[in-house]
């Protein structure tokens, strides 16, 4: 019974991936997308506490918006899965609800 | 109206009146409540600010939606989560809330309150026990 | 698996009809039914006939009706987020005295109950806003 | 003093225009001159005749409507901006080749050199958005 | 030569406040309007960041705003002034500029 | 097509795509350019991602604007202040932005970087030397 939780704000403006990893179960699974997915690179201000809170969660991001972003891959940080936009149905299906957080 | 009982929770986590989410959220509440369902409403991070007492719009020339909150009892919504966490940081206890009750027609129609403080961890035990989530 | 979708921002402000859009169609290329596209807050905007996006840019409304037409998708426009907003079709308009009509083909106006009924009747409920 | 006031967020979603109005008004009743509103983003929005607000909500389009009447206020809605979100006045219809046009009274469309040419001027530009 | 500034987001939510106050002047203004009114009150997890970093301006609230949230004069911090939109007018026309922080 | 001169100041303070602020503000530029104003940018807090490199929205299906700020230099805007502490914060240096150049003609056209990179401070004073700021 896990819940997929998606995120579309950048965490530098907005404190929305921070409460979202302060409500995830171990097991849940986090999306970033659209703006969000600027909490997925390595190496900023609040790398560390995004591996940190989401610790026992599976986190992912957005290929294209990382791409319209221009985000390479290599700029991801560690334990982030990079999806599409069928592996984000997958996820939707996977999981037993969404909870998108705005 | 339907005869599939599915639990739905309202996810608030904005302030009132800057801009519309929260009350074009009241809305889809109170048409929810015809449909017999197991509702539920969160109400974290900003979305505390939205049951603060003592709302006056007259100056800032807004609509005051803030009284519908306590009609939410006639409409058997009756499960108001509001999350200690949030109300902290914030500056704000129980007190600062709106007094919102209803009657417990299980229980000689005795006034109950409806404002049910969780903490984040029993907060995340509500969402994780949800079919459908709307959030505002 | 039956999924419904809400739209809860404007075209081209925010990215979530775009994001709505790309998913909808990934679901119903992988085998998924779309039941139905609830438009709520600016969302309601994005069923306007009267946009006129740049040549160059893509053209948001036109996506949505091409893909209701193509799947027989059901694209709801909440009536009270609408008449806030200046969304109307020919019987709004008419009811309430006005002398103009703006909504797109493919689109249509609903109370807020066709909200919670897809609720209750999909397997998932996503929302894209912001 | 001479005010160049900006409002960018559409009406109800955002209290930008309540703002700018309510500051409009003040600005006004102590004997400074607004030189221009200019309406961009979803601001454009604000000036739609086709909404229906709930009667015991404010009427901001009418507000803005009158309160132009009142005091000559110049309203210009910017014409890229406008085109994206399907407001259009007479003229853009027809040249558009579209067969409805939503603009409210008081009211006027125009280049985004009006933003800039009322910064020139004014003794103070100020913005309501989001 | 001062400027005014305007914030009308939550600090809550957005850093927008925490990046006006970064970027003001000895002697600026920063007027806290709408969802920014939040930023005025004490006891909170940001009134000492609002307080530290807003020492050598002149920080304002407006009344109308704090009204419609429910927040009664006694709940500001100190240090900051009440003002109702003739205030605003007036700090508009005495700085040289303004600056809207959105 | 004015006398007067004036300092504009355009301020970004927003990632790109996600909302349309960063495009309509360049759009902004774009037709201010035509006003021979004193004329400058300021990209700050998420307004940096703006000038990233390699941005490519096929995938997406969105406008890609990027490529427009390296026409600023022949509208003559050839001033961009982007903010350090910005940059740090979001794990950027300079080499992941895009070369924003322009034509100096008072010094025979030579070609020059119109990305100016300045510190926080630096940042409050360029906005405090303005006559009119518009922020998105």
């Amino acid at each position: 019974m896990a819940t997929l939780h998606t995120v579309n704000k950048s965490p530098f403006q907005n404190q929305t991936l921070i409460s979202c990893l302060g409500h995830t179960k171990a097991g849940d699974a986090v999306l970033m997308f659209e703006d969000g997915v600027y909490g997925a690179t390595k190496g900023t201000a609040l790398s560390d506490a995004v591996a940190g809170l989401g610790a026992d969660v599976k986190l992912y991001a957005l290929g294209p918006d990382l791409a319209a972003r221009g985000i390479d891959a290599g700029r991801l940080a560690d334990g982030i899965t990079l999806i599409d936009y069928d592996g984000f149905v997958d996820l939707v299906a996977e999981n037993d609800r969404t909870q998108n957080w705005l | 109206m339907s005869e599939i009982i599915k639990k739905f929770l309202y996810v608030n986590r904005k302030a009132p009146y800057g801009t519309i989410y929260a009350q074009e959220s009241l809305e889809v509440v109170l048409i929810g409540a015809a449909f017999d369902q197991d509702v539920s409403v969160a109400f974290l991070d900003d979305g505390v600010f939205q049951l603060t007492k003592g709302q006056d719009t007259t100056a800032a020339g807004l609509k005051n939606f803030s009284p519908t909150f306590r009609a939410l009892g006639d409409y058997e919504v009756t499960k108001l989560y509001v999350e200690q966490e949030s109300l902290d940081e914030r500056g704000l206890t129980l007190d600062d809330l709106q007094d919102i009750q209803y009657e417990d027609e299980d229980d000689d129609y005795a006034e109950k309150p409806s404002i049910i403080v969780v903490s984040r961890a029993e907060m995340a035990d509500v969402m994780a026990d949800q079919d459908v989530i709307l959030s505002f | 698996m039956k999924f419904g979708i809400v739209v809860s921002e404007g075209p081209y402000t925010h990215q979530a009809s775009d994001s709505a859009y790309n998913f909808v169609k990934a679901a119903l290329a992988k085998g998924h039914e779309i039941a139905r596209v609830f438009f709520y807050h600016d969302g309601v905007n994005v069923g306007t006939r009267l946009s006129i996006p740049p040549q160059d840019d893509r053209q948001i409304q036109k996506q949505w009706t091409a893909l209701a037409a193509e799947h027989k998708l059901d694209l709801v426009i909440c009536i009270a987020a609408a008449q806030r907003r200046g969304l109307l079709d020919e019987n709004e308009a008419t009811r309430q005295g006005k002398d103009a009509n703006n909504i797109a083909e493919g689109f249509r106006i609903s109370g807020l109950g066709q909200l919670i009924e897809m609720g209750i009747q999909c397997d998932r409920t996503i929302t894209f806003g912001d």
